[in-house]
């Protein structure tokens, strides 16, 4: 059961890509939020791009793509428990009422 | 003490990633009361007229680029690197305390706009949420600097590198927090 | 990474009490845990019969309001922060290290700042007595009741505080148990060999982990809204006091499964060995457990159905809370066919064990009632619901863990305990419940509400609430049997040898109490029920040893050590930075000339802990 | 030692029963008289058998089973047993069956308890909780009255629930179940009493020092009863002709007394404590906590602290023949 962890086999210019994909997704965010064009839409936008940011840096950054399962579960547990409380609290307090 | 683990996880690490797991629900509670009670102001001064979103991307962007410079210093130190060591540990503090520079920039400027932390529930669930986060931030510098006096002792071979890497793993949470923070606090409206 | 021998000397003891400040092995800290948790039990128990004493008849002047408010509060709040959970977490740390074949916890010096700040924070609530009085908010301290503008007093400050600094220690708790299961098991002692009780500590870290937090939070809150007066629970300012109790409670139900699944466990293990008969359905009890767990992540507001949330919502948690009935009947009745077809030995700790089996039912099933929110109604802040919650909490908890207690003494002291004083234990025990949890259904339902310090004559409650004081009285003779019965083992218990009950997990491979490093040589695991697996070792020939006719070969642990063994070093820095953080905590009330020295202190523990030459 | 106690909790257990069947329960939930309260009663005793059913087989095959596999002597090892797909089945199955039959009626039950009354509700009541008291106002009627309210029979009351200051719960068992008074939030509950008569209710959630101490009163009246104390009600206090109670009313107008309350009719306006107007034709003062007489009026008077400590009515200091006179003047107050 044992799988290969420690450091992964990739060059410091995978991870200077890695941080320009970041810093080009921020600026699509800010400027996503200054298009007046785009506030119908904007919700689902930055949801997915912070979705992303946060995926790239728990599996690159932090290693979760080439570390052990577990780890990966034990982190996607976490946040499906909090994520659900979340939006259970929100739906509770009628935040989806509309 | 223990040789090979069940799993194959070195201890400290699997302890690292079950703290972040933890820490999830902290920062999702913080999160719940924010978007619970945003537009629930009886008084101003209300977020959309202080919130300043240039500034708040460059420390985001700083935020983010420290994360690079400690993957960085990882890698060094593992190929036991001692002077890259020393500069990407560095730099990674280094913008960390930016960050915080910028937060405090940030808190002062509400505070003299007259949003003090109990001026309405905006001000308390922002100080409180970004507050929590900073408090993190000042965490990882501190942990960062003894890490960086160890390298510059020399202790800091290639078989510590997973002390290092511990140290990267809360440092990245912590960013990906900020990333969160910053698209609902300063974007979602 | 210098270490110590304690290799030949069959891993003896340094004595006296710096060994005991400094140590970091986990049965010393188990035996820590289990002395502080129960003095706090009978502290806590002496509340609970104060508040008897007072309800004993109708407008009873024996004690004014604001003592007796006092009284609930730290009753209910000793009871399950600073007696239920150290006294499971004491079992733990016994327990889980040898039934996975490991020398110790995955971060022995972590394990240890948990119990300190435990007792730390046990002792600054208490303190609360002596300057100004104990807090008077009821142990869910709804605001804005606990708010500083209607407790002005520190009592609420007090309680904050205090389980703020308990807190960290159980979260850090919840990081260690998780990570030593995780890691640390013996080879071949995959998951789905894991005894009951390993695998139900391993699910109660994982809720610790997810439900403390929001806890803590909340604590932030209300430390803020009283001593910063931000508006967290400030209605006037357009807040929500219902937000406490949401975050109060989505801790809360998760903490009370906390407090019962390790009673499972523990009666997972000694149901089979005492019907000499492996464990019904393991796979399903094991995964019921999960369920268990993970459904109480959802069913928070069925302590809120008279807030007027509105019918989707109390429909909602409704339906979700009544499905726990499921898994929970599936345990009961996998216990029930564990011991058909078996050898039933009325041990003391199989007594608890079916006495946990018959009374948590009752609980349960006035659970189901609170359950459907329009019957909550009438019952939700009434003595029904005190009735429920103390059928699963001594019915379940407290009889889960006199079971574990019996079950485990001679492997901890290596003495035997006297099964009639056991016996008699139970019965009164047993007897107590009923007696006095009884009558509050009645009390209830015919209109006495929970947390009044008096009731009106002419309720009809008179009688009820007499037999509920007698009651709560005949637990102190219960008491009385224990005492003699660990004088007794103390003075003349008959030694225990190895594995006095014919069980079959690992704990009962090595010397009773084991030696300082457990397992002389790490085992390796072939099957669930190592010790009545057949032929576990073939050079053995039968009869020799046999614990008795039927009985399995055991498989025993060499005594002493072939070669010395490495455990990690006492140290002092665990104690440190637990000092550091209750003076930070001090300094909540006492301000900033105590917090700085308290954080400077801190920080010392943390760069001593930190730079000390050793492993965890 | 095991048989014995058994058959004591038996005999135990009956003898509670019958506490519970005989006897006079005003605040009981077990006797409603309401279709409100008889709606959660129904559901109560349903779950309950369903329990009662659930508890006897379990318990039933517990004991069976210890009594029937216990060690003997004789009995040599069990063999094990690992599992039992059809039992299994049958006891994840049977329970989900019965919470099928306890949550179909609860969720009919939740819809209408939870939403407002059905029909046009002939009575508004608004009850403001306070530490520790009730205040009732008939926003329709007029009418400001504390702790005691009156209701016609028969006809469906709206009652709207708001807190002062903390958190309450307005519980008046035999007409209905609770509902949190949460300062920030107006909650409701209703219900149409069929029966006449005075039923006694109690603050539910605990809402500090004297929350013990924080009853009130339904009182049920026939249709012209009703009319007749609402008539009464919305009249100013009367005059004095008698001595004695007009010096007490010179006592009260003359004290802090007016600073905190009101009496219609006077220049008594406060609002701190509870409308003193119609206070002589209550049963009961400070919350259900004492008789509505003379002694205790004077009692309460002299020394409120005493009765309900940490209640916001100070001691005043008065002397015996000032107390003995406002008595006089509050007990005209009808
Ligand atoms: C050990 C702790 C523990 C446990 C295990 C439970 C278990 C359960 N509890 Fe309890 N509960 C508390 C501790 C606990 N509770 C405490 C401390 C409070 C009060 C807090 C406070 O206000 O101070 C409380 C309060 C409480 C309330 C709120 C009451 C109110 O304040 O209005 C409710 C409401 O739904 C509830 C429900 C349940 C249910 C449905 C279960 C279920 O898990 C029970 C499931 C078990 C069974 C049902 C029996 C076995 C099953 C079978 C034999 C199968 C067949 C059964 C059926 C088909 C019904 N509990
Ligand atoms: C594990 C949890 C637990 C346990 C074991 C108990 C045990 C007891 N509890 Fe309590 N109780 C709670 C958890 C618990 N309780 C909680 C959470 C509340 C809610 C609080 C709130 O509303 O905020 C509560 C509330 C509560 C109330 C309601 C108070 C109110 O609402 O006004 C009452 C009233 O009777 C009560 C009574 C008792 C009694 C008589 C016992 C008995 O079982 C106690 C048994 C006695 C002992 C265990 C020790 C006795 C031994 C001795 C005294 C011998 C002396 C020994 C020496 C001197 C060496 N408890
Ligand atoms: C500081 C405010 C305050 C003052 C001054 C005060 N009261 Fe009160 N009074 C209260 C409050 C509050 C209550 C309700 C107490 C409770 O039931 O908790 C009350 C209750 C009462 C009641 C019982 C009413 C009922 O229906 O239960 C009477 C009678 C009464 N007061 C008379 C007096 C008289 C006479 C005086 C002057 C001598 C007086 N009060 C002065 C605040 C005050
Ligand atoms: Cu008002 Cu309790
Ligand atoms: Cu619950």
């Amino acid at each position: 059961m044992a799988e290969h962890t420690g450091e992964p086999h990739v060059s410091n210019r995978f991870y200077v890509v890695i941080a320009l994909i970041l810093a080009v997704l921020t600026a699509i965010e800010v400027m996503v939020f200054y298009v007046e064009a785009l506030a119908a839409v904007l919700l689902p936008i930055l949801l997915v791009l912070m979705a992303v940011k946060f995926a790239l840096v728990v599996m690159f950054f932090m290693h979760l793509r080439f570390d052990s399962r577990l780890l990966t579960g034990i982190l996607v547990w976490g946040l499906f428990i909090a994520v659900s409380i979340t939006l259970a609290l929100m739906a509770v307090f009628g935040k989806f009422a509309g | 003490m223990h040789g090979p683990t069940s799993t194959g996880i070195p201890t400290r690490k699997l302890g690292m990633w079950t703290f972040i797991g933890s820490e999830c629900m902290l920062f999702a509670t913080l999160i719940s009361t924010f978007l619970i009670y945003r537009g629930r102001n009886v008084v101003g001064p209300y977020p959309e007229e202080l919130l300043n979103i240039p500034f708040i991307t460059v420390t985001t962007f700083v935020l983010l680029m420290s994360s690079l410079m400690m993957v960085l210093a990882l890698a060094a130190v593992q190929r036991g690197q001692r002077r890259a060591s020393l500069l990407w540990l560095f730099m990674t503090a280094l913008f960390g305390l930016i960050f915080l520079t910028g937060q405090y920039i940030e808190f002062s400027h509400f505070v003299h706009e007259g949003l003090g932390l109990s001026r309405n529930l905006f001000s308390s669930t922002f100080f409180v949420l970004t507050g929590t986060h900073g408090a993190h931030v000042a965490g990882g510098v501190i942990w960062l600097g003894t890490l960086w006096i160890l390298a510059l002792r020399g202790r800091l071979s290639p078989e510590r590198a997973e002390t290092v890497e511990i140290a990267g793993l809360y440092w990245h949470f912590v960013d990906v927090v900020w990333i969160v923070l910053f698209t609902i606090i300063y974007l979602l409206r | 990474m210098s270490q110590t021998s304690s290799g030949h000397e069959g891993g003896t003891y340094a004595g006296g009490v710096w060994s005991w400040l400094t140590t970091v092995d986990h049965k010393r800290i188990a035996i820590l845990y289990f002395v502080a948790g129960f003095i706090f039990l009978l502290i806590a128990g002496m509340e609970g019969q104060m508040i008897r004493l007072q309800l004993a008849r109708p407008e009873n002047r024996l004690l004014d309001p604001e003592f007796y408010n006092q009284l609930f509060t730290m009753h209910g709040t000793t009871m399950v922060f600073f007696a239920g959970m150290p006294l499971i977490i004491a079992f733990f740390n016994f327990v889980v290290p040898l039934q996975i074949g490991a020398r110790d916890v995955a971060f022995p010096r972590l394990n240890a700042f948990s119990f300190w700040v435990f007792l730390f924070g046990g002792l600054f609530l208490y303190a609360s007595f002596f300057f100004g009085g104990a807090p008077d908010g009821g142990w869910f301290a709804y605001m804005p009741l606990t708010g500083s503008q209607y407790s002005p007093r520190t009592g609420m400050d007090f309680y904050v505080l205090s389980l703020l600094l308990a807190g960290i220690g159980t979260i850090a708790g919840g990081v260690n148990f998780l990570v030593t299961i995780l890691n640390l098991r013996a080879p071949g002692m995959s998951f789905m060999r894991m005894p009951l009780f390993t695998w139900m500590a391993f699910v109660v870290s994982a809720l610790i982990l997810l439900a403390f937090p929001p806890f803590t939070i909340g604590l932030v809150f209300m430390l803020f809204d009283r001593m910063f007066d931000t508006l967290f629970f400030n209605a006037a300012a357009g807040a929500d006091p219902l937000l406490w109790q949401h975050l109060f409670w989505v801790f809360g139900h998760p903490e009370v499964y906390i407090l019962i699944l390790p009673a499972f466990g523990v009666v997972s293990d000694v149901i089979p060995t005492f019907s000499k008969k492996p464990l019904f359905g393991y796979p399903v009890v094991v995964f019921s457990g999960i369920l268990i767990a993970f459904m109480g992540f959802g069913v928070w507001v069925h302590h809120m159905f008279s807030t007027g949330l509105g019918p989707i919502v109390n429909a909602v948690f409704g339906g979700a809370t009544m499905l726990i009935a499921i898994p929970t009947g599936i345990k009961i009745f996998n216990w029930i066919a564990t011991m058909w077809g078996g050898a039933i030995r009325f041990k003391a700790p199989m007594l608890f064990a079916i006495g946990l089996v018959g009374t948590f039912v009752i609980g349960g099933l006035s659970g189901v009632m609170h359950s459907s929110p329009p019957s909550d109604l009438q019952q939700t802040d009434t003595y029904f619901v005190v009735a429920h919650f103390h059928y699963v909490l001594i019915g379940g908890t407290v009889f889960g863990l006199f079971s574990g207690f019996y079950y485990w003494f001679p492997k901890v002291t290596g003495r035997m305990l006297s099964e009639r004083l056991g016996a008699a234990h139970f019965w009164l025990t047993f007897l107590a419940l009923n007696v006095t949890f009884f009558p509050m259904h009645f009390s209830g339902l015919l209109g006495m509400p929970r947390r009044t310090f008096t009731y009106a004559e002419g309720l009809g409650l008179e009688t009820f609430n007499l037999v509920s004081t007698i009651g709560a009285f005949i637990f102190t003779l219960a008491f009385v049997p224990l005492v003699l019965n660990l004088w007794r083992a103390w003075r003349r218990g008959e030694p225990a040898g190895p594995n006095p009950w014919d069980a079959a997990t690992l704990e009962w491979t090595m010397s009773s109490p084991p030696p300082h490093y457990n397992f002389a040589v790490i085992p390796e695991v072939e099957s669930r029920d190592s010790l009545w697996h057949p032929h576990v070792d073939p050079g053995h020939e039968p009869g020799a040893g046999d614990p008795e006719p039927g009985g399995v070969i055991p498989r025993l642990q060499p005594d002493p050590a072939p070669e010395p063994v490495h455990m990690p070093n006492p140290s002092f820095w665990p104690l440190i930075l637990a000092l550091g953080l209750l003076v930070v905590t001090m300094g909540g009330l006492l301000g900033l000339r105590v917090v700085i020295p308290g954080v400077l202190l801190t920080f010392v523990g943390l760069f001593g802990w930190a730079f000390e030459p050793t492993e965890g | 030692m095991n048989r014995r106690s058994l058959t004591l909790l038996g005999l135990g257990l009956a003898f509670l029963v019958t506490q519970a069947c005989g006897g006079e329960y005003p605040q009981s939930a077990l006797h409603p008289t309401s279709d409100f309260a008889e709606r959660l009663d129904g559901l109560f005793w349903l779950i309950f058998w369903w329990a009662v059913g659930v508890f006897v087989v379990v318990e039933g095959i517990l004991i069976y089973t210890i009594i029937r596999f216990r060690a003997r002597p004789d009995s040599e090892r069990p063999k094990p047993v690992h599992g039992h797909t059809i039992l299994e089945l049958g006891w994840t199955i049977a329970p989900a069956l019965i919470l099928v039959a306890i949550a179909i009626p609860t969720i009919q039950t939740i819809f209408v308890v939870d939403n407002p009354p059905a029909e046009e509700a002939d009575v508004t009541i608004e009850v403001i909780g306070r530490q520790w008291w009730w205040e009732f106002r008939y926003p329709d009627l007029g009418i400001v009255t504390a702790n005691e309210a009156h209701v016609p029979v028969g006809q469906t009351v709206d009652v709207r629930l708001r807190s002062a200051d903390v958190l309450h719960s307005f519980w008046v068992p035999r007409l209905g179940g609770k509902r949190d008074l949460v300062p920030g939030r107006e909650n409701f509950i209703w219900f149409r009493p069929d029966s006449i008569g005075v039923f006694w209710g109690q603050c539910a959630e605990y809402c500090g020092t004297s929350h013990a101490l924080m009853s009130l009163r339904f009182i049920v009246d026939s249709e012209s009863d009703f009319d007749a104390w609402v008539a009464n009600n919305q009249a100013p206090a009367v005059t004095q002709s008698d001595r004695l109670a007009s010096q007490g009313r010179n006592v009260f107008l003359n004290n802090a007394c007016i600073s905190c309350h009101t009496i219609r009719g006077t220049n008594a306006q406060g609002q701190l404590g509870p409308d003193l107007t119609h206070v002589g034709s209550r049963l009961t003062i400070a919350a259900g906590v004492l008789d509505n007489n003379a002694e205790n009026l004077a009692r309460w008077i002299s020394d409120p602290q005493d009765v309900k400590p940490g209640n916001l009515m100070p001691n005043m200091g008065l002397t015996e023949q000032q107390v003995e006179q406002l008595v006089a003047y509050l007990q005209t107050l009808r």
